[in-house]
C-alpha cells in the first residue's frame, strides 16, 4: 500500500465544511438504534467545541427510507426535503447537518438535482408553497456530521483525555472504517477523500492515534439496504453481506469497527451476534466479537465522556476489549443500571418544543 | 441455534482461489483445444440437447474452468455426444472430447475425491 | 525557391511526415518536445503483432528523418501560432521564430492517466501497474513484484480509460486488447510458471493478425480470457491483490487473488496536442482529437488550410497506420503547396 | 556322446514354454463362456480341426496374407517362421533317421551336428545334410531382413515398424542370433570334422583354414543353445508370444468364437496373437496423413500387453476399419479397440492382465447401478403413422443440402412417408458407442425405438452411415433399415423413380460406416453408375479411405482432421472429376472444407437427375382421385 497515492486522492476530494452556526436534523432509525450518539454529537458541539447547533422540533423524517424502499416517489421526497430546508430557512440557519447518511446522501442528491433542473426545484417550491405556506433557500453548506466531526477533529483530539492506543502495548489501534454508502458512492465529490479511498472516518482515526485497516471488502455494502432487511426471508442476503466483510477483514486482526451510517453499526453489531449464533463463529481476538462504533461514541471515548453515558450497553457486541485496550475508566456494574444521562442538561432540551 | 426466520445466504459469487479447478487441469491437459474457446455459443445454438433442456456446453465449458463443478456434474450426462457442436465450432474445439474428460473426470472425482 | 515545412512532434507520425517531406525536396523544421526523438516508440518493448523489436521502427525512422533537408529542434515547445494568408510562423519557448508554407500537426497521443480509475488503485496499491510500465520491465527484462519476488498469478485488465463514460472516454482505443494479448504472451515467456488472465469487455482484434496473436496466446500461452470489467481491487494483508469482476459469459461475479494487475492505458489527445489545438484554433472533436476535415477522405486536413494531421492526433491509431497517415499527409502537403504556388 | 551340459539352458527353455502354453491355453479355455467352450468342443471335433490346420500352415507358416500385401515383408515372415519350422521338422527327421536311436530327445535333433560331427559325408546323409543347409540359408535369408527392417524399414516394403520395449529387444536379439550361431557352431563342428554341406561345410572348411575351428566350436555351440534357451523363457513377456497363441486363436475363430463387446478369453487370445509385424501402422491415415504414430493398433496390443493405461490410445482412432480389412493374423482391430473404450466408463469390466508371466485380475472402477436418467427431458413421441419413416439425422440437419435432396426425392416418389426428425430430431446413440458409453446409447435407442415403433413404419430410410450402422445393429426394430442409397437403389428398379442420366465424371467415396463398418458397397455405386460416369479410383470398397471427420476419434485436433481430409480428397480427385461423391453428410461435410472439387451427396446427384421432379407424386394424386371418382 502506497499512502502517498491515497494523500494525492484525498487532497483532491476536499470539501467545504461550515465552522460554526448548524442547523441539526436527527436520523429516523439512530435515536433507536443507538440513541447515546446523537446525545453525544450535540453534547461535543456545544458543550466541547462550543458551537451553535439548532434543532427543530418540527422535523420529521426526510423520506429517504421510504424512497430507497420503492414506496415514496422522488417529488414527494423533494416536497419533504423542501420542507426542512424551510425549517433551516425560516431559523435563520444556512449550514445544513444532516445525523443520517441516507438523508444526507438524499440531500445531495436533490440538490443536484435541482442544480440540473431548475424546473424540477421551482415546481417543489411551488408545490411546499402550496401545501404548507413555507419557502426555503438552498443551505450554504450541506455536511453530514461525521464531515463536521472531522473537520474539528484536531480540536477534539486537543481536549482527548483517551487516544485510540493500545495502552499496555502502546500501538495504535487496529480501525476498520466503514462508511455508510450513501455518503459518497452516488456523489464522490461530495464526500472527503471521495468515494473509493473515503478520509472522513480515517482522518478522525488517524488524528486520534489509531490506525486504519484497508482491506479487500472494504468498499462492501452492510448488508442493511432496505429492502433485504425489513423483509425478514431477505434478512439472509443482509448478514451474508456482513459475513462477507467480517471474513475479509479478520486476518488484518482488527481491534473494532468506525461507522457513520445509522444502519451500519446496528448490523454490523447485531449480525455479529447472529452469525455466532447460528454458526458459532466470531471474528476478533480470543474468540470475542469486533466491537462496532459510531464516531460520536469514538469520539466520545477520546473525549473521556462514561461509557454507558454514551450508550455503549446498547451494543451486542461487548464493546469493553477496547475500553479495557484504550484504557477507560468505566464500571461494569453500571452498565446496565438505568440512569438519567449526565449529559443531557437542562439547557439543551432534547425537544424543544 | 436460535431460530431467527432466515438462515446466511450463500453468495453467487465465483470464488476463483476457493474453487477445486483439477476437473479443468485435467481436461487442459488432455485436451488443449480446451483453451481455444471465445464462449460465441454456436455450440448451444446447435446442440440438440440445449435446445429441448436448459443445457449450455457454452456455458458448462466456463464454469468447468472456474472450478464451479457442482454445477456441471448432473447437467454434462445430459449430452448426447451427437457431434453437431463439433461440426460448427469456428474455433476448432473437440466439444466431444471435453464432454468425455469431464465425464471421466467427475467420475474419478467421486472415486477419488478428486 | 524550396518550400519550407514544420513538422509539430517527432514521434512516429513525426518522423515519418518529416522524412517523406525532406524525400520530396522540402525544408523541414521538426519540434520535438523531448530530448530524444521517437515518441512513445523508444518506451515500448517488442510491438504487435509479429513481436518484432520497437527499436527496429525506430531504426527505420532515423534513417529517413536524419539529414540535412531536416532541422531538428528537440527540448522545444510550441509557443506562438501565426498565419499570416499562406504563410505560418512559430514561436518557441526558446523564443525562437520560425516560418513556414505549411505546418504538419503530428503531437501524437497520451497514455490515459490510470491513476484516474481510482478503484483499481494504480498508485495506491503496491502491484497495480500499467502497460507502459510492464513494457519498461520487458525492456529491462526485470519483471517482479514491489518487494522483488516473481508474479505467478497476473490480472491484465483492458479498456482502462477506453469505452468507459466515467472516465470520459466513449471511444475504443483500438489498439489496447492487441497490446494486453502481446503482454500476456510476453509474461508467459519470461515467466513460464505464471498465470495470465485478461479480463476484457470486447475482445477487439481488427488487425491483420491480430486474432491469430489472440489464438496464439490461448493455445500456446494458456492465456486465460475473462469476459469482464473489473470493477475494483483492493489488497489482502499478504500483500496480494483481490480483483472483483462479473464473468459476464457465467453470468457470475467473480472473485480472484493476483500478485499483479496490469492495466492496459487507452490513448487520449495528448497535452500538446491541446496545447497546439489552443494556440491555432485547430477544431477538436467530442472525443478531444483534432477533427479532421472530412472523416472519410480528408483525414489529414484541418479546419486551417495549410495545416495538416499526421498520426494518432486525430485517432488512436497503430504504428502501421500513423506511417501511411504521415504518408497520406505528405501527400496533402505537396499538393496544397503546388497549389499555392 | 549322448548329453553335454551345453544343451541345458535350451532344455530349460523348451520345457519351460511348452509347461507355460499348456497351462496358459487351459486357463484361457476355463475362461470361455459356456457357449464358447462348447463351440471350442464342437470346432475341435469337426471340419474346424481341418480348417485351422490348413490355416495354421498358411498363414502361421507360409504368411499368405502378408506375402499378398507385401512380398518383401512375407517373404521375411515366411522364411523366419516356415523355415524355421522345417529345420525343426526335418532335424527331427534327421535324428531320427541318422541318430543312435529312434525317438530322441528334442535336443538331439536341434545338435545333430554336435552329436554326429562327422555326419554326412557321403550319399543320402550328404544330400539330406545338404537339404538342412538349404534351409538355414533360407532363415539366414529371412533373418538379413528382418535385421534390415529394424536398421532401415523400407528394406521389407514398410513405411513404419513397431517400436518395441527390452524385453522385446533382448528376445529379439537372442533371436537374431539363434540362426547365425547355429550356423557358426555347425560351421566349426564341420570345419574341425571335414564333414558339412555347401553352407556349414564350405563356410567351416574356410574358418578352419586360419581359425582353430575345433576350439571355437564349443563356444558357439554354447552360444546356440543359450539364444534358444533365452528366447524361449522370454517369449511370453515379448510380443513373440503371438507365435503359440496365434494357433490357438484360429482354432477359436475356425470354431465361431467372434470378439463379442467384453474382455474375454478371446480378445485376450486376440490380443497376444497379435505379431507387431506393423502393416495396419501403414494402412493407418491417422500415421501417414496425420502424423500420429502411437496409437495404431498393432501399439493398442502391445498397449494392453503391457497393462499401460490405453485410454488415450484407445480413443484416437478414427475407427475406419482399415486395419481390421488388413491384418494378416484377422484380429478383431476395431471390435478390441470398442472394449478398451468401454472400459473408461464406471464398472463396465474387468480386465485380465498378465503381469510379466502371471495373470493379475485387476478390476475396474466398482460398478455403480445407474439410477439417473440422463436423458429424461426428451420430449413424448408422437410420430405420425407412415409406410417409410426418413431419419435425416444429426449430421444431415447440418447439410441441408442432402436434406433437401432426399425430401424432393421421397415426394417424387409417390411413397407414403414421414420425415421424422424434420423438426430436429434425437441423437440415434451410436456417437455415445463409439464413445464407449453404452447405457447412455441404450437410453437414446429405446426412445427412437418407441417413436419408429409408433409410426407403425415398415422401412426405415436414413441418410446416414452412423445412424444406419446403429439402426441396423443395436435397434431391434421390426422395419427395415435401408440407407438412402438402397432405398433410392430400390425405387429405381422397381421403376417408381425414374432418373436422367447426367454428363458428369464422378468418383465415389465409400463411408467408413457404411462400406467397411456395414458391407454397403455396391448399392450406391450402381446408383452413380446409373445416373452419371462413374470412375475408378485406387481406394475403393475395403480399400477405401477415411474422410477424417469420423466420430469415432475423440482426440483428434481439428487441424490433424483436415489434413486427413486434404490428402484423402487429393488422392481420389486426382483425375479431376466433375464431383466427388459420397453418401454420408459427415464425409461431405469433411471434403467440402478439405478439396475446391464439387463434393455432393449421391442424394443430391440423384435428385439432380430427378425426372420432372415432383410431377409423379400429382399424377399418383389425380389417379388415386379418379379412382375415387370411379368408385363413387
Amino acid at each position: 500500500m502506497k499512502q502517498e497515492g491515497k494523500r494525492a486522492i484525498w487532497s483532491e476530494y476536499q470539501k467545504e465544511i461550515a465552522d460554526d452556526k448548524f442547523f441539526y436534523v436527527r436520523s429516523c432509525i439512530r435515536q433507536n438504534f443507538f440513541p447515546g450518539s446523537e446525545v453525544a454529537f450535540l453534547r461535543i458541539m456545544r458543550d466541547v467545541l462550543k458551537k451553535d447547533v439548532y434543532e427543530h422540533p418540527c422535523h420529521t423524517t426526510c423520506s429517504g427510507i421510504g424512497y430507497h424502499g420503492d414506496v415514496v416517489p422522488v417529488e414527494t421526497a423533494m416536497t419533504v426535503v423542501a420542507r426542512q430546508f424551510a425549517l433551516m430557512t425560516e431559523a435563520g440557519y444556512t449550514n445544513y447537518v444532516p445525523s443520517c447518511i441516507t438523508s444526507f446522501g438524499l440531500y445531495t442528491e436533490i440538490l443536484d438535482t435541482w442544480h440540473h433542473f431548475p424546473e424540477v426545484e421551482e415546481k417543489v417550491r411551488k408545490q411546499l408553497k402550496k401545501a404548507t405556506g413555507r419557502e426555503f433557500r438552498i443551505p450554504e453548506n450541506l455536511a453530514h456530521a461525521s464531515d463536521v466531526i472531522y473537520k474539528f477533529r484536531k480540536e477534539i483530539f486537543a481536549q482527548a483525555k483517551y487516544k485510540l492506543i493500545n495502552k499496555e502495548t502502546g500501538e495504535p489501534l487496529k480501525v476498520v472504517d466503514h462508511i455508510g454508502c450513501h455518503y459518497a458512492k452516488m456523489f464522490p465529490s461530495k464526500g472527503v477523500g471521495g468515494a473509493e479511498y473515503p478520509y472522513v472516518l480515517s482522518g478522525m482515526v488517524e488524528e486520534w492515534g489509531g490506525e486504519t485497516i484497508d482491506y479487500p471488502e472494504r468498499r462492501h455494502c452492510c448488508g442493511f439496504g432496505f429492502r433485504q432487511y425489513l423483509v425478514q426471508a431477505n434478512r439472509g442476503f443482509s448478514v451474508a453481506c456482513s459475513k462477507e466483510k467480517f471474513e475479509s477483514m479478520k486476518p488484518f486482526k482488527p481491534d473494532m469497527i468506525i461507522t457513520n451510517c445509522p444502519g451500519c453499526p446496528m448490523f454490523l453489531d447485531r449480525w455479529q451476534y447472529v452469525i455466532n449464533e447460528m454458526e458459532g463463529k466470531r471474528y476478533g481476538k480470543n474468540g470475542e466479537g469486533i466491537p462496532v462504533f459510531t464516531y460520536e461514541e469514538v469520539a466520545g471515548l477520546v473525549l473521556g465522556f462514561d461509557p454507558w453515558d454514551l450508550g455503549l450497553q446498547m451494543h451486542q457486541t461487548d464493546c469493553e476489549p477496547v475500553l479495557k485496550k484504550m484504557g477507560i475508566e468505566y464500571s461494569p456494574e453500571d452498565k446496565y443500571n438505568t440512569k438519567i444521562c449526565a449529559s443531557v442538561s437542562e439547557n439543551h432540551n432534547l425537544i424543544n418544543v | 441455534m436460535e431460530k431467527f426466520g432466515f438462515s446466511i445466504s450463500k453468495g453467487r459469487q465465483i470464488d476463483y482461489e476457493a474453487n477445486d479447478r483439477r476437473v479443468a487441469d485435467f481436461i487442459y491437459e488432455r485436451e488443449p483445444s480446451f483453451r481455444l474457446c471465445i464462449e460465441c455459443g454456436g455450440c448451444s445454438a446447435t446442440c440438440t440437447t440445449g435446445n429441448l433442456t436448459k443445457f449450455s456446453l457454452r456455458e458448462i465449458h466456463i464454469l468447468i474452468k472456474r472450478g464451479e463443478n457442482d454445477k456441471v456434474r448432473e447437467d454434462i450426462k445430459k449430452c448426447m455426444l451427437c457431434g453437431k457442436c463439433t461440426l460448427v465450432c469456428p474455433r476448432g474445439v473437440n466439444t466431444r472430447n471435453i464432454v468425455m474428460l469431464a465425464k471421466q473426470a467427475f467420475i474419478k472425482s467421486d472415486e477419488y475425491a478428486v | 525557391m524550396s518550400k519550407h515545412v514544420i513538422v509539430i512532434g517527432g514521434g512516429v507520425a513525426g518522423l515519418e511526415a518529416a522524412g517523406q517531406l525532406s524525400k520530396a525536396g522540402i525544408e523541414v523544421s521538426l519540434i520535438e518536445k523531448d530530448s530524444l526523438t521517437g515518441g512513445h516508440l523508444n518506451n515500448w518493448y517488442k510491438l504487435f503483432p509479429d513481436r518484432r523489436h520497437s527499436s527496429e521502427v525506430k531504426a527505420y525512422l532515423d534513417g529517413i528523418s536524419l539529414n540535412d533537408r531536416i532541422r531538428l529542434l528537440t527540448g522545444t515547445t510550441v509557443e506562438k501560432f501565426h498565419r499570416n494568408k499562406s504563410h505560418f510562423s512559430i514561436i518557441t519557448d526558446k523564443g525562437k521564430e520560425l516560418s513556414a508554407d505549411a505546418v504538419v500537426v503530428a503531437t501524437g497521443f497520451d497514455l490515459f492517466k490510470s491513476e484516474k480509475k481510482e478503484e483499481y488503485g494504480y498508485g495506491i496499491y503496491d502491484n497495480v501497474i500499467s502497460s507502459s510500465d510492464l513494457e519498461v520491465m520487458f525492456r529491462s527484462g526485470k519483471i517482479v513484484l514491489q518487494n522483488g519476488t516473481v508474479p505467478k498469478t497476473i490480472g491484465i485488465v483492458h479498456c482502462v480509460g477506453s469505452r468507459d463514460e466515467k472516465a470520459g472516454n466513449l471511444y475504443c482505443s483500438k489498439l489496447c486488447c492487441v497490446t494486453a494479448v502481446k503482454q500476456a504472451i510476453e509474461l508467459r515467456e519470461h515467466l513460464p510458471a505464471s498465470k495470465v488472465f485478461c479480463f476484457y469487455m470486447d475482445m477487439r482484434m481488427g488487425g491483420a493478425f491480430y486474432e491469430e496473436l489472440y489464438r496464439e496466446a490461448q493455445e500456446e500461452w494458456a492465456v486465460n480470457f475473462i469476459r469482464g470489467k473489473v470493477s475494483e481491487a483492493s489488497e489482502t494483508i499478504d500483500n496480494k491483490l483481490v480483483i472483483k469482476v462479473e464473468d459476464t459469459l457465467a453470468g457470475r461475479p467473480l472473485k480472484m487473488e493476483l500478485d499483479l494487475l496490469v492495466l492496459m492505458a487507452g490513448m487520449e489527445m495528448s497535452e500538446g496536442g491541446k496545447k497546439i489545438a489552443t494556440l491555432s484554433g485547430l477544431t477538436t472533436g467530442q472525443n478531444r482529437f483534432f477533427s479532421a476535415a472530412d472523416p472519410h477522405y480528408g483525414s489529414n486536413r484541418s479546419n486551417i488550410n495549410g495545416v495538416f494531421y499526421a498520426g494518432t492526433c486525430t485517432a488512436p491509431m497503430n504504428i502501421t497506420e500513423t506511417i501511411s497517415h504521415a504518408r497520406a499527409a505528405v501527400s496533402d502537403v505537396m499538393d496544397y503547396l503546388k497549389e499555392s504556388n | 556322446m549322448q548329453f553335454d551340459p551345453f544343451v541345458i539352458p535350451f532344455n530349460i527353455g523348451l520345457y519351460f514354454i511348452l509347461i507355460y502354453v499348456v497351462v496358459r491355453s487351459i486357463i484361457w479355455f476355463r475362461d470361455l463362456s459356456r457357449p464358447d467352450k462348447l463351440r471350442l468342443q464342437r470346432g475341435f471335433f469337426g471340419i474346424a480341426f481341418v480348417q485351422s490346420l490348413k490355416e495354421i500352415f498358411l498363414e502361421s507358416l507360409i504368411h499368405r496374407k502378408i506375402l499378398k500385401t507385401n512380398l518383401r515383408l512375407g517373404y521375411m515372415h515366411m522364411s523366419l517362421a516356415f523355415g524355421w519350422f522345417l529345420l525343426i521338422l526335418f532335424g527331427t527327421i534327421e535324428a531320427d533317421i541318422f541318430g543312435a536311436k529312434h525317438l530322441n530327445a528334442p535336443y538331439k535333433a536341434i545338435f545333430f551336428r554336435f552329436f554326429n560331427p562327422e555326419h554326412g559325408r557321403i550319399g543320402f546323409e550328404a544330400a539330406y545334410g545338404f537339404l538342412m543347409d538349404l534351409i538355414l540359408a533360407f532363415v539366414l535369408s529371412g533373418l538379413f531382413l528382418a535385421v534390415s527392417k529394424r536398421l532401415w524399414s523400407g528394406v521389407v516394403g514398410m513405411k513404419k515398424t513397431t517400436r518395441l520395449k527390452t524385453t522385446d529387444k533382448i528376445a529379439l536379439t537372442s533371436l537374431w542370433l539363434i540362426f547365425p550361431s547355429r550356423l557358426l557352431a555347425e560351421s566349426f563342428t564341420c570345419g574341425a570334422y571335414n564333414s558339412g554341406s555347401f553352407l556349414t561345410g564350405s563356410l567351416g572348411s574356410w574358418l578352419a583354414s586360419f581359425l582353430p575351428a575345433q576350439q571355437l566350436a564349443y563356444p558357439f555351440w554354447c552360444l546356440y543353445s543359450l539364444s534358444l534357451g533365452t528366447f524361449f523363457v522370454l517369449l511370453p513377456v515379448t510380443r513373440y508370444m503371438h507365435i503359440p497363441t496365434e494357433l490357438f486363436l484360429i482354432f477359436m475363430r475356425n470354431s465361431g468364437i467372434r470378439t463379442g463387446d467384453k474382455t474375454g478369453s478371446f480378445s485376450e487370445v486376440e490380443t497376444y496373437s497379435c505379431s507387431s509385424c506393423g502393416i495396419c501402422i501403414d494402412a493407418c491415415q491417422l500415421n501417414f496423413s496425420a502424423g500420429i504414430t502411437n496409437i495404431q493398433s498393432a501399439y493398442l496390443m502391445k498397449a494392453i500387453r503391457n497393462n499401460d493405461d490405453v485410454s488415450e490410445i484407445a480413443h484416437n482412432c478414427l475407427l475406419c476399419g482399415r486395419c481390421d480389412q488388413k491384418c494378416p493374423v484377422g484380429i478383431e482391430l476395431s471390435p478390441i479397440r470398442m472394449i478398451q473404450r468401454r472400459l473408461d466408463e464406471p464398472g463396465n469390466d474387468f480386465k485380465n492382465i498378465y503381469k510379466g508371466y502371471f495373470r493379475t485380475r485387476q478390476t475396474t472402477l466398482q460398478e455403480k447401478p445407474i439410477t439417473s436418467v440422463n436423458y429424461d427431458f426428451l420430449p413424448g413421441t408422437n410420430p405420425e403413422k407412415a409406410d417409410v419413416l426418413f431419419f435425416a439425422g444429426c449430421m444431415t440437419h447440418l447439410t441441408p443440402a442432402i436434406k433437401n435432396s432426399m425430401v424432393k426425392i421421397l415426394d417424387a416418389s409417390g411413397v407414403n412417408y414421414s420425415f421424422i426428425d424434420e423438426q430436429g430430431g434425437v441423437c440415434c446413440g451410436r456417437p455415445l458407442m463409439l464413445a464407449g458409453q453404452d447405457k447412455e446409447a441404450r437410453e437414446l435407442i429405446n426412445y427412437n425405438s418407441q417413436m419408429i415403433w409408433k409410426s407403425g413404419a415398415h422401412t426405415l430410410v436414413t441418410s446416414c452411415p452412423i445412424c444406419y450402422k446403429v439402426f441396423k445393429e443395436s435397434y431391434y426394430l421390426d422395419v427395415e433399415v435401408l440407407h438412402h442409397t438402397e432405398f433410392i437403389k430400390k425405387l429405381v428398379d422397381e421403376g417408381t423413380l425414374k432418373l436422367n442420366f447426367l454428363r458428369k465424371r464422378v468418383v465415389y467415396h465409400a463411408p467408413c460406416e457404411l462400406g467397411r463398418g456395414s458391407g454397403v458397397y455396391d448399392a450406391p455405386k450402381e446408383l452413380l453408375k446409373h445416373v452419371s460416369r462413374l470412375e475408378k479410383n485406387k481406394f475403393e470398397d475395403e480399400n477405401s479411405l477415411c474422410c477424417g471427420g469420423s466420430l469415432a476419434n475423440m482426440k483428434i485436433s481439428s487441424q490433424k482432421r483436415n489434413k486427413i481430409a486434404q490428402d484423402a480428397a487429393a488422392e481420389l480427385t486426382k483425375d479431376y472429376p466433375d464431383i466427388l461423391a459420397t453418401a454420408c453428410p459427415l464425409c461431405k461435410k469433411t471434403f467440402s472444407s478439405a478439396t475446391d472439387a464439387h463434393v455432393a451427396d449421391i442424394s443430391e446427384i440423384v435428385a439432380e437427375a430427378l425426372i420432372e421432379p415432383g410431377i409423379k407424386k400429382n399424377i399418383i394424386k389425380q389417379n388415386s382421385t379418379i379412382k375415387e371418382l370411379v368408385k363413387i
